[in-house]
């Protein structure tokens, strides 16, 4: 299919913007209407972003879908957006799970914070979108930046008891490393001018730019701390476990996908734009990813809430994901890309189950649960597959990329790898003992209520399906990418193939 | 003799402005301010400004003073200040007050004699009648400021009449 | 006897400033004869000459008339700065239309004084003379003065004057003062014979010009409360009545920084290395200061009063790392600050009560579900001043950190952008507040007059507008700063 | 018959000082704006003796608007000061702060 | 006819599916079409065995590819699956000893709720297990792996209402984890040395690639082992097995019997190209397996619980399969493993009868005199101890002598395995017949009430039993004539240059000795629990610490729990409860206290008097005129 000529992206991007403002007009108590409007508008946004599909060229080098024009000229902000195979396969995650987060949501957002529910969603998927395409770093940096706000304000409106504390904390925590990021780009574009060149902020060229290793590490960490924060790597990760447990659960579907921004920013950005600064740190983040895995492995073991635990998971596997970032080759980031997907599939399930049991028995605390599945066996089957999703095992999902990132981690450096494989382990048992805590058991007498209803599976199936698929035929996902993580690791591999060169510049640096 | 009559006009005009400061009685210190003032019109004499003088007694001295002093009146006068609710606000007052007096007479000494303009004996002017040479700049050079002046007054009256209205 | 030889009148440089003066002594005129409840009138005569002004004003765009002995000029750069200054004027109009239709209020000399601070205004971001600069700022504080002072049933507003009046007396001693060495040191209060003298390099190390620099400076930061000189700011600004807060919160900004902008560029740029080492301070100190201060503030008026504080901070910043990226900052952070602090107070105003007393953070508690568009556009404006992108504030932050960092001062960015972090804090509590939190039992929907809804929307539209497409402004701003460059 | 310029700027500095001192040494509203009219004069003083030594008439018509800007400043802050204090017992500065963190 | 090899997997897959989508609609004949799916599975893995007969010995392997899996830059993982004499011997037992199953099943879980459920998860078992041993590289091997470690999981806690099943699923998983994890590191390692994952490019340039008893081949191996012995319950990764017995019988059966245990024995023997490079991970195996026989057979001497005997004595016979393996005896493993799966599931399955008949009872304490009750079940025990234990003509005492005797004479044996070996075949013999006898013979201690309610067993548990108990029987006499198993089973090692170390018909000393040591088993059994079986309870007295750590194995579970768990736990409290909420979030609540509070003390500057602020004022004019001062001469 030819999509020259039609500005797919921005229409992609801005169609939930454009799909949110009818609601500030509907009326607060119609929440049928509301509800039945941004299944609409989040359906025809996974529609529209399938077509991305169709247009896309998985051998082509380069972004695809461009679109291009002036901003701000007199500083040369450019409205740029751009997508490639790692791009692509975010975009469709999101719209996917925006889709997902929406049924899911069907029965929670019967209140009268509706409105709020649904705006904040549709909004928080523009920015999300956005950050995955913007290839101008003022334009990425508006988006980052932009995404935060639906998702403080659903969080804070519409989340559980002690929303208020974790949305603030979620803010300031990105905030304050969102900002140092600002910096860190108008250094690098102060850079690019002081070398004689025309202002601008595109991503390509200011990744051409050569700039000085010292300067590098400091501009480097500036972007670093602010997707650290995101991803979370430990030991910046205190903000998640509050965010997840006050969301609410289907909206969290959604809210998955901000740690996924964080670690798409060092794919996309961080990396390209400071290579050698980004080879001489990848030991000390790739360790701190390792540590994020068992630490919050272990710290998942003992929680007491089914939200909480996976919370945790959550930063266990994004551990995984930034090891494989930062280990520069073909099947680490390749793994690290597919892993950001399953945790997306997996996470998002295993929350909307979360959502599933909290709307039986109001609470997700393994003190008010037992038995779930022999009360429930539906929801229970559904919960033990993304349950094993999570876990890795192999022939679903998360198998595929687990082992690419150990593979690739392996290839590097081994003691690492050996580590990454005893997080396996790690998460096998904390997942296992949460599903034991929950589901099994004898039946908690509180427990009441029917089984899944056919909206509720409806709502499992796709996820559940692209599991399946994803762990038994991943060559879709992974040829989408073989290019693009080629040309992402391409920047770092000129640095490692003239080490001489690297050493010679820190040097000068220095 | 020129430099005696400075220095007793202004050791006047000095112990004027430090009474206007330290007076207890508010009529007091408008009479000292009085004092003072007259005094800087002297010194406008004795540096040629003519007219500023004549101003300065008569706008000054007369009727900004004056109406100090109604005002003086109108709010009970009588009254002596109660002990200072900030503790210390003299000694914090006089030491600024000195080093602020140290620096800009460092300032001043060190920095005069640096323009060469000024450290020479002053030229001798002869602005005429300096009423009208004042009256001259102040319509050529100084006519856009001159008119804003009037704005500036209107602006007071204006003002002045609001807050009267509502208590008087 | 010298021949009185006045200068070829040219009314066209001044036009602005005459419609203003003249619509100022029309409204006071009409005002003696207009009852208390056909206010509106007054307030519609008023924009009409503000409109009028503004016309005139973009009307001398890319002329570069230079008048009266050199003592004004109207580039673009005024151009720029008078339709900021007038906008606020007519905005402050319009807000204050509901609160000045009240009895007992003087509604004639009210929008006589508005509309002199607007000639004030003009007159500051237009002055290439200190003497002017003077007047021009007396024109504005004067009747600050007496319009902080305006709420009458409010113990607190007239304190608010004389605590306003006094400091700026005192403040403005030491401008006079700084103005007097100045004139020792150069011969001139002109800023092209300043610059002219300064040019032989002879005076550069003179301390009596740098004493008078810095006394200079001193009279300008306290009108645009810098840190320490600030003091005085979150007590009038609580004070006062919301619509003249809102007014000073940004007017005084604005204009004060035109003037400033100009008299370091235009008159004392061989002493940049001086002033900007001072003015690097001071924004260090606003922004740090001001934002910290403001997280525990109670009230909605006294947290924007710190709020603007660190504001004028980083519009400092601008001014600091100067050239043309500086200059473009500047001009772009007063155009967007002064709309989206306007609507806040703006909003403030429409919860504030029929007494303009209601101004407490509490009273923000659930303004979600009271009023949503009230709330919507207070969020929107919390979020521009945090610099949240979409939002003018992004840009301007994003304005100035650039220009500082071109300009080599990383410090300031740095700081810059932590303290933003800190304002975060309570920017966010405001919504918070009304988002988050649960409406008094006993709180009922509030009503939004018309006049204040039209600035709510106008305000949020252009916030929107300068965040996301904020090149008009920008080219403006450009158009203007390239052609100050060329003095 | 002319003392030498210093000897007036250090006159002028020295009034300036107690104008400040004046102000923050003293309560009373009126007289804390009398020490702000003697800073203004101090100032004015400043000014006519450059203008003396420079051979130049402007600092004179300066003095004149600075003058009228005093003025102007005395008509409101008066009028300020007596709407405040003509209620009140004591005319003091430091019985006003409602307004206060 | 090799191409069927599709259809062994197929069928399963229709099973599993079928199950899944009707158990809960249909659970009767869910059961049955699993049951028939995992016939046709058997037949269609037969005609993949004629098939492959029909091919020259030294051609008999086929691969086929369906599509590629995992492919990320110069990786490309197939989804393909290897047919040789190994594979086709897997399948044939897998399918054949699971059909059995199944079918026995259909009758033990009659009454079952989860009935539908039961099959479904019975079905992937099988299927995972055939992906395991069909698959043609390490990587889809561990689909296969991780599936029947998952199914274990399932089936173990199918009674997941009670604590102690999910418990006991749990621990299996987790146990089995660990030895995922070897595997994807063995797997990555591989795949590093030699660009792919295939066995046939993998072993095909093993030795050229790798030196004997390299590092690289060494920590290959010990990984591959440590994924072996996780999965086949050697020490010290035995801990789950015994738990496991909390699943019902016929999962027992199908795990320690068809699937999932010989798993690890199968990896070895798959991976044996790489395994004979490395002495030392040889040796170990030979001396895990031995020491895991002993240690098993002497905790299986105390155990009431009839279950718990049976796993022990599984772990004690996977021993024996190890140190085959260990001592390079591939095809003798392999024998054993076969021999093993039809005695194994018979003894599961005649135990499931007993408790089946006694509605649940698995404590022997509470049975005894059984025989003229259930005569099949006593009959088909029977033969199933003969075997295990080494009787002369039973399919065990082939395998197992073989094995004896391979650990005396085979290159890398030596005579202290071989003498661990023959001890524990003796001690086969006792525990497996005090089993026998506590059961079966004696008075009955059945509870009354019970044993008015027998359960007999219906014609679907009976007709498994008798197959079973004939397959016990003769099972052994494939390798007449002249070692017939063997020399099928070689070409599949051959093929890679593995050459296994075999017996050169029976060694009539060896042989001798170890009929000898099983027969002196057999009489102390019978003089122990049969004769007087008070002699049993003063026994138990006069060693009463002995055995009350063989009760408690040794104290190796506990250890595990105080140690693996009891660290867990407390890292992770250490970390979200002391680390994450004191420490870091802390610091975090401790910036915006401070900044709270620098707020506050700020703020407190504005007292609100005028002279104040003017103070401020006059000091800032001061530090500025100052600064500017500073800069002039």
């Amino acid at each position: 299919m030819n999509l020259s000529g039609i500005p797919i992206l921005t229409l992609i991007v801005f169609l939930p913007l454009v799909g949110a403002i009818p609601i500030l007009f509907f009326r607060r108590t119609d929440t049928l209407l509301i509800r039945t409007w941004t299944l609409l508008v989040s359906l025809a946004e996974f529609v529209l972003s399938l077509s991305l599909i169709l247009g896309f060229d998985p051998g082509a080098t380069g972004p695809q879908f461009v679109e291009r024009a002036p901003w701000v000229p007199t500083l040369g902000i450019q409205y740029y957006l751009g997508a490639d195979g790692i791009s692509l396969a975010m975009v469709l995650l999101t719209t996917f799970l925006t889709f997902i987060a929406v049924i899911g949501s069907w029965g929670a957002m019967d209140t009268e914070r509706c409105k709020e529910y649904a705006g904040f969603l549709l909004l928080l998927e523009t920015g999300v979108l956005g950050s995955f395409v913007a290839l101008d770093l003022v334009l990425f940096f508006a988006f980052w930046e932009a995404m935060l706000v639906p998702a403080y304000l659903l969080v804070g409106t519409c989340g559980g008891r002690r929303r208020i504390y974790a949305a603030y904390k979620f803010f300031l925590y990105t905030a304050v490393g969102s900002l140092l990021m600002l910096v860190g780009i108008l250094g690098v574009y102060a850079i690019h001018i002081q070398q004689g060149n025309p202002p601008t902020f595109d991503l390509q060229t200011l990744a051409a730019t050569p700039i000085p290793a010292n300067l590098q590490v400091w501009a480097f960490l500036a972007f670093a701390l602010a997707f650290a924060i995101k991803v979370p790597i430990w030991p910046l990760h205190t903000w998640l476990p509050d965010l997840y447990s006050e969301t609410p659960l289907g909206a969290l579907v959604l809210v998955t996908m901000l740690v996924k921004v964080g670690a798409y920013g060092f794919i996309r950005f961080a990396i390209p734009l400071f290579p050698e600064a980004a080879v001489t740190l990848a030991p000390i983040i790739a360790a701190l990813g390792l540590v994020g895995i068992l630490y919050a492995g272990v710290s998942a073991f003992v929680q007491r809430d089914f939200v909480m635990v996976i919370a945790y998971s959550s930063i266990a596997h994004l551990g995984f994901i930034v090891l494989g970032i930062f280990e520069f080759n073909h099947q680490a980031l390749e793994g690290a890309v597919v892993q950001m997907v399953n945790h997306g599939i997996s996470a998002g399930a295993l929350f909307l189950i979360a959502g599933m049991i909290y709307a039986r028995t109001k609470s997700t605390s393994f003190d008010a649960l037992g038995g779930v599945a022999a009360k429930w066996p539906v929801l229970g089957g559904f919960g033990l597959v993304a349950m094993l999703s999570s876990v890795g095992l192999p022939g679903l999902n998360g198998f595929v990329g687990e082992f690419l990132i150990v593979y690739g981690t392996f290839i590097a450096r081994q003691g690492y790898a050996v580590v990454a494989a005893l997080g396996i382990i790690v998460a096998a048992v904390y997942l296992l003992t949460m599903f034991q805590r929950a589901m099994h058991g004898p039946i908690v007498p509180t427990l009441s209520g029917p089984d899944l209803s056919l909206r509720e599976v409806a709502t499992l199936i796709p996820l559940v399906a692209l599991m399946v698929a994803i762990g038994l035929y991943p060559a879709p996902l992974l040829n989408s990418l073989e290019t693009s993580v080629d040309q992402v690791n391409g920047h770092v591999q000129t640095v490692e193939a003239a080490p001489s060169a690297h050493v010679a510049l820190v040097r000068e640096g220095r | 003799m020129g430099m005696i009559a400075f220095v007793i006009i202004a050791v006047v005009a000095i112990v004027g402005a430090a009474g206007m400061v330290l007076s207890r009685n508010a009529v007091h210190s408008a009479l000292l301010l009085v004092a003072n003032l007259f005094c800087v019109a002297l010194l406008y004499l004795s540096l040629n400004a003519d007219f500023l003088a004549v101003v300065q007694v008569i706008v000054y001295a007369g009727a900004i003073m004056v109406l100090f002093l109604f005002v003086v009146t109108l709010l009970n006068p009588s009254q002596r200040e109660t002990p200072d609710q900030l503790h210390g606000q003299g000694w914090v007052a006089g030491v600024l007050a000195v080093v602020l007096l140290a620096e800009v007479a460092g300032v001043i000494l060190s920095g005069v004699f640096g323009m060469i303009k000024t450290t020479a004996t002053p030229p001798a002017v002869d602005w005429g009648d300096n009423v009208h040479a004042v009256g001259a700049l102040l319509y050529s050079q100084f006519l856009f400021p001159f008119e804003l002046t009037s704005i500036l007054l209107l602006v007071a009256i204006v003002g002045a009449t609001v807050l009267a209205k509502r208590r008087l | 006897m010298p021949v009185i030889t006045p200068p070829p009148v040219d009314l066209v440089a001044i036009l602005p400033l005459l419609i203003v003066s003249v619509s100022a002594m029309v409204v006071l005129i009409v005002g003696l004869f207009v009852r208390q409840e056909q206010s509106p009138v007054l307030a519609a005569i008023s924009l009409v000459g503000v409109g009028a002004a503004i016309v005139a004003t973009v009307a001398l765009w890319g002329q570069n008339r230079v008048a009266y002995s050199g003592a004004v000029v109207a580039d673009d750069f005024f151009v720029f700065f008078g339709v900021v200054c007038l906008g606020i004027v007519a905005l402050t109009i319009v807000l204050s239309s509901e609160f000045a239709a009240r009895e007992g209020f003087s509604a004639g000399e009210y929008y006589t004084l508005l509309l002199f601070t607007g000639a004030g205004m003009l007159v500051l971001s237009s002055a290439r003379d200190l003497i002017v600069l003077l007047i021009g700022l007396e024109v504005l504080s004067i009747s600050l003065y007496v319009l902080t002072g305006f709420a009458r049933e409010r113990l607190t507003s007239e304190e608010a004057a004389i605590k306003y009046f006094l400091l700026g007396a005192f403040s403005l001693s030491f401008l006079v003062y700084g103005i007097a060495l100045m004139y020792g040191a150069t011969g001139s209060t002109q800023f092209d014979a300043i610059a002219t003298a300064l040019q032989s390099g002879d005076l550069l190390r003179n301390p009596l010009l740098l004493a008078a620099c810095g006394l200079i400076l001193v009279g300008f930061a306290f009108k645009l409360s810098l840190v320490p000189f600030h003091m005085w700011t979150p007590d009038v600004y609580e004070g006062a009545p919301t619509s003249i807060t809102a007014f000073m919160s940004v007017g005084t900004k604005a204009a004060v920084f035109a003037a400033l902008l100009r008299l370091l560029t235009e008159a004392l740029p061989a002493l940049r290395g001086d002033w900007a080492n001072i003015l690097w301070g001071l924004a260090i100190l606003s922004m740090v200061l001001g934002n910290f201060a403001a997280v525990t503030q109670k009230n909605v008026k006294r947290m924007l009063a710190y709020s603007g504080v660190a504001q004028a901070g980083y519009m400092l910043i601008g001014v600091v790392a100067a050239g043309t990226a500086g200059r473009n900052a500047l001009m772009f952070y007063v155009a967007a600050y002064a709309v989206t602090n306007l609507g806040a107070f703006a909003v403030v105003q429409g919860l504030s009560g029929k007494t303009d007393e209601n101004t407490d953070v509490l009273e923000f508690d659930g303004l979600a579900s009271r009023s949503p568009v009230l709330a919507g556009a207070m969020a929107i404006f919390m979020l521009s001043l945090a610099g949240v992108p979409a939002t003018a504030g992004f840009m301007a932050k994003l304005y100035v950190f650039n220009a500082a960092i071109q300009g080599g001062y990383l410090d300031l960015a740095i700081i810059g952008v932590l303290t933003s972090a800190v304002a975060t804090f309570y920017y966010l509590k405001m919504i918070v507040a009304m988002y988050m939190r649960p409406a008094d039992a006993g709180a009922v929907a509030i009503r939004v007059p018309a006049s204040l809804a039209l600035i709510v929307v106008v305000t949020v539209i252009l916030t929107i507008q300068m965040g996301v497409l904020p090149s008009f402004q920008l080219n403006a701003a450009q158009a203007t700063a390239s052609l100050l460059a060329l003095h | 018959m002319l003392a030498p310029l210093p000897y007036y700027l250090i006159l002028s500095a020295v009034l300036f000082t107690i104008g400040i001192f004046g102000f923050l040494f003293r309560k009373n509203p009126l007289i804390m704006f009398m020490s702000i009219e003697l800073m203004l004069n101090a100032a004015n003083l400043t000014f006519v003796s450059f203008a003396r030594y420079l051979g130049s008439l402007s600092g004179q018509v300066i003095v004149f608007f600075v003058m009228t800007i005093a003025a102007a400043e005395v008509v409101v802050g008066l009028a300020i000061i007596v709407s405040i204090f003509r209620a009140r017992a004591s005319i003091d500065v430091d019985e006003i702060h409602l307004l206060k963190d | 006819m090799v191409n069927n090899v599709w259809l062994v997997l197929l069928f399963p897959l229709i099973g599993f599916v079928w199950c899944l989508l009707f158990g809960r609609l249909w659970p009767r004949l869910s059961g049955w079409i699993a049951s028939l799916t995992i016939g046709l599975a058997f037949v269609a893995a037969v005609s993949v065995l004629i098939g492959l007969l029909a091919l020259e010995p030294g051609d008999r392997i086929r691969i086929g590819t369906l599509y590629t899996w995992i492919g990320s830059g110069s990786v490309s993982v197939p989804l393909g699956i290897l047919v040789d004499p190994l594979s086709t011997v897997m399948i044939l037992v897998v399918t054949g000893v699971s059909f059995v199953i199944h079918v026995y099943a259909t009758g033990y879980m009659h009454d079952d709720p989860g009935y539908g459920r039961f099959f479904c998860y019975m079905n992937l078992f099988v299927l995972s297990m055939l992906v395991l041993v069909l698959s043609d590289n390490f990587l889809l091997l561990m689909v296969g792996w991780a599936g029947v470690g998952l199914c274990s999981y399932l089936l173990i806690a199918f009674w997941f209402e009670k604590p102690e099943a999910a418990a006991a699923g749990v621990k299996a998983f987790v146990v089995n984890a660990i030895g995922d994890a070897g595997l994807i590191l063995a797997s990555s390692l591989i795949l590093l040395t030699f660009k792919s994952l295939d066995y046939v490019t993998v072993f095909t340039s093993a030795k050229e690639t790798l030196a004997v008893g390299g590092g690289t081949v060494t920590a290959i191996t010990l990984l591959l082992l440590v994924a072996a012995v996780a999965k086949s319950a050697q020490l010290p990764l035995y801990v789950w097995l015994p738990d496991a017995m909390a699943g019902p019988t016929p999962v027992s059966a199908l795990i320690h019997a068809a699937t999932m245990v010989t798993a690890g024995v199968y990896l070895i023997a798959r991976a044996s190209p790489l395994f004979t490079l490395a002495p030392f991970t040889m040796g170990l195996i030979a001396w895990i397996g031995a020491i895991t026989a002993l240690f098993a057979a002497t905790i299986g001497l105390v155990k009431p619980n009839i279950k718990r005997v049976l796993a022990y004595s599984t772990v004690s016979q996977l021993g024996y399969m190890f140190l085959a393996v260990g001592v390079g005896g591939f095809a003798a493993g392999i024998f054993h493993l076969m021999a093993h799966a039809f005695f194994k599931a018979l003894l599961f399955l005649a135990a499931g009868a007993v408790i089946h008949a006694l509605a649940g009872e698995e404590d022997m304490r509470k049975m005894g005199g059984l025989w003229k009750k259930l005569p099949f079940a006593y009959w088909t025990f029977l033969a199933a101890t003969l075997a295990i234990s080494g009787f002369p003509g039973f399919s065990g005492f082939f395998s197992k002598d073989e094995i004896i005797s391979l650990a005396f004479t085979s290159d890398r044996g030596n005579v202290a395995l071989g003498i661990i070996a023959l001890v524990t075949a003796g001690l086969t013999a006792v525990y497996m017949f005090r089993a026998f006898f506590m059961t079966f013979h004696g008075e009955s201690r059945v509870d009354e009430h019970v044993a008015e309610h027998l359960h007999r067993p219906g014609l679907a548990m009976v007709a498994p039993l008798v197959v079973l108990g004939v397959l016990s029987v003769i099972g052994g006499y494939v390798q007449f004539p002249g070692g017939g198993f063997t020399s099928f089973l070689t070409p599949a090692f051959t093929y890679f240059g593995v050459t296994p170390a075999t017996e050169s018909g029976l060694n009539p000393t060896i042989s001798g000795l170890s009929v000898v040591v099983v027969l002196l088993g057999i009489v102390i059994a019978w003089a122990i629990w049969y004769r007087n079986p008070k002699t049993a309870t003063s026994l138990g007295k006069s060693f009463g610490p002995v055995r009350a750590a063989l009760l408690n194995d040794y104290g190796v579970d506990a250890l595990y729990s105080l140690v693996v768990v009891g660290a867990v736990r407390g890292l992770g409290n250490v970390c979200s409860g002391l680390v994450d909420a004191l420490v870091l979030d802390g610091i975090v609540d401790g910036v915006a206290e401070s900044v709270r509070g620098i707020s506050v003390g700020v703020a407190r500057l504005e007292s609100g008097y005028v002279r104040t602020y003017a103070v401020a004022i006059l000091t800032g004019a001061i530090v500025i005129i100052a600064f500017m001062a500073r800069g002039g001469v």
